[in-house]
């Protein structure tokens, strides 16, 4: 199936609630990373199929690196690029890291990556935090990958991070969410924006994280590594809208037994 | 001059610059960014900075990242 | 926050995919409840948010019964009429109320319920086989509200119902959906469409249902006793569709450990 | 004579009609059914359909439901 | 229920809470499957190390059938048999199964199983329910397994079964209590002891059924194809007595944040 | 492991599996905590109930402090008393309230505790790791209550401490292991003994946590507030040698479908 | 005479007995049971029970169960 | 003197010893260890170890603790 790059924006309904960070406004709440999508065309039609505005990237050695043709057509998608510290296990890598990128994409934004597991590439909270530091205080605007730690979390806020965005589960591994309870106290104790980031396997999973009151969700390989890109791009843009308005609308609480939906009184004797 | 470009040994000419590297390495490639001696370089200093004996560059390009 | 009710449809990708039920073709996968709606306007903000076609209602003594005016609005939305059984505790009362449905709404569709007990509203498989059995013989397109059980779900497809309506949790519960397994078997034995019947509580909820392999969803209470009922209508009907598009797509595989989204060559070492 | 309709007893004329019945009953409703003994009484029947003493009636229509 | 201060080991506790089933009472609440074990000698060792009292058996053609050398094995291990009647697709067949088990066993308790899909091997609601009834009045003592449905629970219990026999997920699945939530609701819905049978996969699906009220815990495979029977046979005989025991305790209730176990009260300024 | 067959009861089978700690070694694997109990006679039979052999203790002013009867009654009992520093929240506090339960219990064991947040009380892992270098080098035995993150437990056993102790949920929530799949990563990535501490309400969590690979379990709410507190404490003695032995026993794959107990060769037609 | 036992064709002497029958299958087997054409036959009808031509006949034996 | 015991004022004797003020304080408690301005006052020292005016002391002892 294809989705038609004219495809419109889903609903009038979530233009009306704005995601504001960094200072900047944004209609979408869906970031998405470029990382592993089988081919360029494949990545285009879903950052359209999406509806992003805002993608990672990354720097490496440029007998490595991807020819420019990549972000010809990230350029030409319209979206802001966001670069990550993937691979730095220090906090002076991923400073340094983040300095190199400012310069090659002229933004002062940064995804924080420091890594402290090579096997599940989980972040390391000590080394995150000093890099974070360093960076705010040089003016960066520090969006931190960071674990479902609520008190990390909100040493990341206190520190000036622009945003805090927990994990739902390891990087890649699809897992969706594996601690709720630990992004709803996250979302209790900081008053930055949060993004779900990492773990997200399918669009229940994109949507939960939304319910549970985070203001966005970034995610990479659920969609570039799925069988069709497009369309799970398309999936999780409706995933992130419907979470997102399913949160605001106020669901019914949840009940041990049954409450009728049809009215009894007036109910015939035959 | 012997340097160690992107982990790799690399014979320049004497007085050799970022610019020069960089031009010479990045083909394809509009936005660069060069370490130096573990230093960000920023692309305003690449012309005035010459390289010497035993220094690390890492040249940088843009690629795709979660 | 309001939804225009000129509001298109979501995308174009789900349009790709009609609904085959009964014979005929729907856009939506969502069918919608009109019963605990706060108000007429409310319930038809509602409707038209959630972009349904096909919502059920019932039969009451006419002293109890709403005026006119619910199925001016319905019509006026242009939806297809689904009348239940809701209430019938027997086989008998199920077949009589689909026949005097019938000659209300001029429609031989039934949505069957038999409820087996009354603080659960759970389905009575026995009564509620036979009184399909009844049905189907006389010309009804039935569509039985049932419990989660395989092997009750394939014997009311044998007898030749239009779609089986698991339940993923009591009705009004807002429970989401108790046994995924469950319905995940369901979708194996049956050859019908699945309609995820009962339990949804938000967005998240729906997604996974038709994640599950459903091919629709069924809900009232979730949207119509939200806080906001036409906000949830819109959630559903992103969720139901985002939930589809992701069952479509193909997810990437679960693993217990990461996988990096960027590519590790060319890491410099800084 | 003597009938019931929804549950309640009711006095009607001798020869009373089911049509008679529901227009008597049925304000503002237009989807209405009737169902007579245990029995569905088809629209089309409404007119010709006399009820006998100790009937049980019961006219219904449309409402919410889930 | 009280400990005597010397009481060294607290299994004495559970003894003082007997487990009356068909007028008979056992100290176990362990029901133990034969089924599976890789030799006489380790099933020898499984029942043992469970402590079961009740063990199931099946009848199958002479020239198939285990010679008589495991009877004398359950024999020697003084427990009572029960024998099952797995296999069986219909009423008719379960029935006369059982009256054959009644003339080898010398028995008139019977696991009553009939099956409905090959694959999932889910029990059959509506002839399950037909052959209860024939052998309830057949003066059998009926142990159904059915599905986690509590309205066939329900009608179990209502046409005269000594108890109902809920599973956890299918037959040597390992898969656990699938659906919680419905276990609970038939605990509320019968009367009669509830034994949860199938799908136990390890200790703490034992304990979490006594947790959710049931009166006791049927199991085969988990124990007989666990890569150490008699090991895991003791696993499951603490799992019943401990989720026993936790189900009499009476738990703390769940709080979304803490609560300190530490007073907080004459903490030091230091 | 092997049972002979002349053992009565299978908890023989635990002891043949010690728990080294901090170069002792216990035979019961449950730590109990005593705050929160009803009184201290409730204490005394919870704690002997329990079978545990180190329990957890606190310091505080004077006049605040239980009178010396506590401490008769552990005595009596027999156990190893583990100071901890619940209450502190930075590494200072800690350190020196480390060094008062050393003068005052005789013990360089310490349960360390630094907490991030007043309504959670979660650890925070920036001062608990400084906290626990200073001990571990004035030659404490470190025993860390920590989040669930991997990372922060590696670095914990990286500096010395005798074991690791992740958090199941926050203190006294009784929510059990929010997330078992971060503790079965700190099991894979931690060589010293992983101890589950805090959120565990009832006897299948216990188990859990040691199906899970912990070497053991802490808990005190889950005890001393329950409404029998000796009750579950035989109920947790319970849970944690069944979880114990069911982590040793292998236990079976979980399978999506069935696999027949009873051998399906040799079914009679009839 | 020809019958069929536990799904396979046998030939059995004229008057040949459930009892004898049994006794030639169950060796090694004390708690046999045995259906006829569907139903059962008790261990006390054994002897007295003669097969017929065409008959049905299961010989079942305990053996391990879930 | 005045002293701060236990986060409240306290009025001493000059040349009061920790010794002193842990008999005075702590009926009852056998195990009782002492903070004097943040530091530990070993046992071995409580004797020799007098109190100046303006010192801070926790006097702390045993309790339950999870």
């Amino acid at each position: 199936m294809t989705v038609t790059e004219t495809d419109p924006v889903p609903t009038g309904t979530a233009v009306t609630d704005p995601f504001v960070l960094g200072g900047r406004t944004f209609t979408s709440r869906l970031l998405l990373g470029t990382g592993g999508a089988p081919s360029l065309e494949a990545l285009e039609r879903a950052v359209r199929a999406s509806g992003t505005e805002l993608v990672t990237v990354a720097l490496r050695r440029v007998e490595a690196a991807s020819d420019g043709a990549m972000l010809a057509v990230l350029d030409r998608c319209g979206v802001q690029l966001l670069p990550n510290t993937a691979g730095c296990a220090t906090a002076r890598e991923a400073v340094l890291t983040a300095r190199l990128a400012r310069e090659a994409f002229g933004t002062d934004w940064v995804k924080l990556e420091v890594i402290g597991d090579e096997d599940t590439l989980l972040p390391d909270p000590v080394e995150l935090l000093d890099a974070a530091e360093q960076l705010v205080d040089d003016g960066f605007t520090v969006l931190p990958y960071t674990g479902d730690d609520p008190v990390v979390a909100r040493r990341l806020a206190d520190l000036g991070c622009a945003a805090v965005m927990p994990l739902g589960a390891p990087i890649g591994s699809g897992l969706g969410i594996r601690n709720p309870h630990a992004i709803a106290l996250i979302r209790e104790l900081v008053d930055v924006p949060v993004i779900l980031d990492a773990g997200i396997g399918t669009a229940s999973d994109a949507a939960l994280a939304m319910e549970l009151g985070c203001d966005g969700v970034l995610l990479a390989t659920a969609v570039t590594r799925a069988r069709e890109p497009e369309t799970m791009a398309a999936a999780m843009r409706h995933a992130v809208e419907g979470g997102r308005l399913a949160a605001r609308a106020g669901r019914i609480p949840r009940r041990f037994s049954a409450r009728a939906s049809t009215q009894m009184q007036g109910l015939p004797e035959l | 001059m012997q340097v160690t470009v992107n982990g790799e040994a690399a014979e320049l000419a004497e007085g050799a610059t970022v610019a020069g590297l960089v031009a010479q390495r990045s083909a394809g490639h509009s936005r660069v960014a060069v370490a130096l001696n573990g230093g960000v370089v920023p692309r305003s200093s690449w012309e005035r900075t010459t390289l010497s004996p035993g220094d690390t560059v890492e040249v940088l390009a843009p690629t795709a990242g979660g």
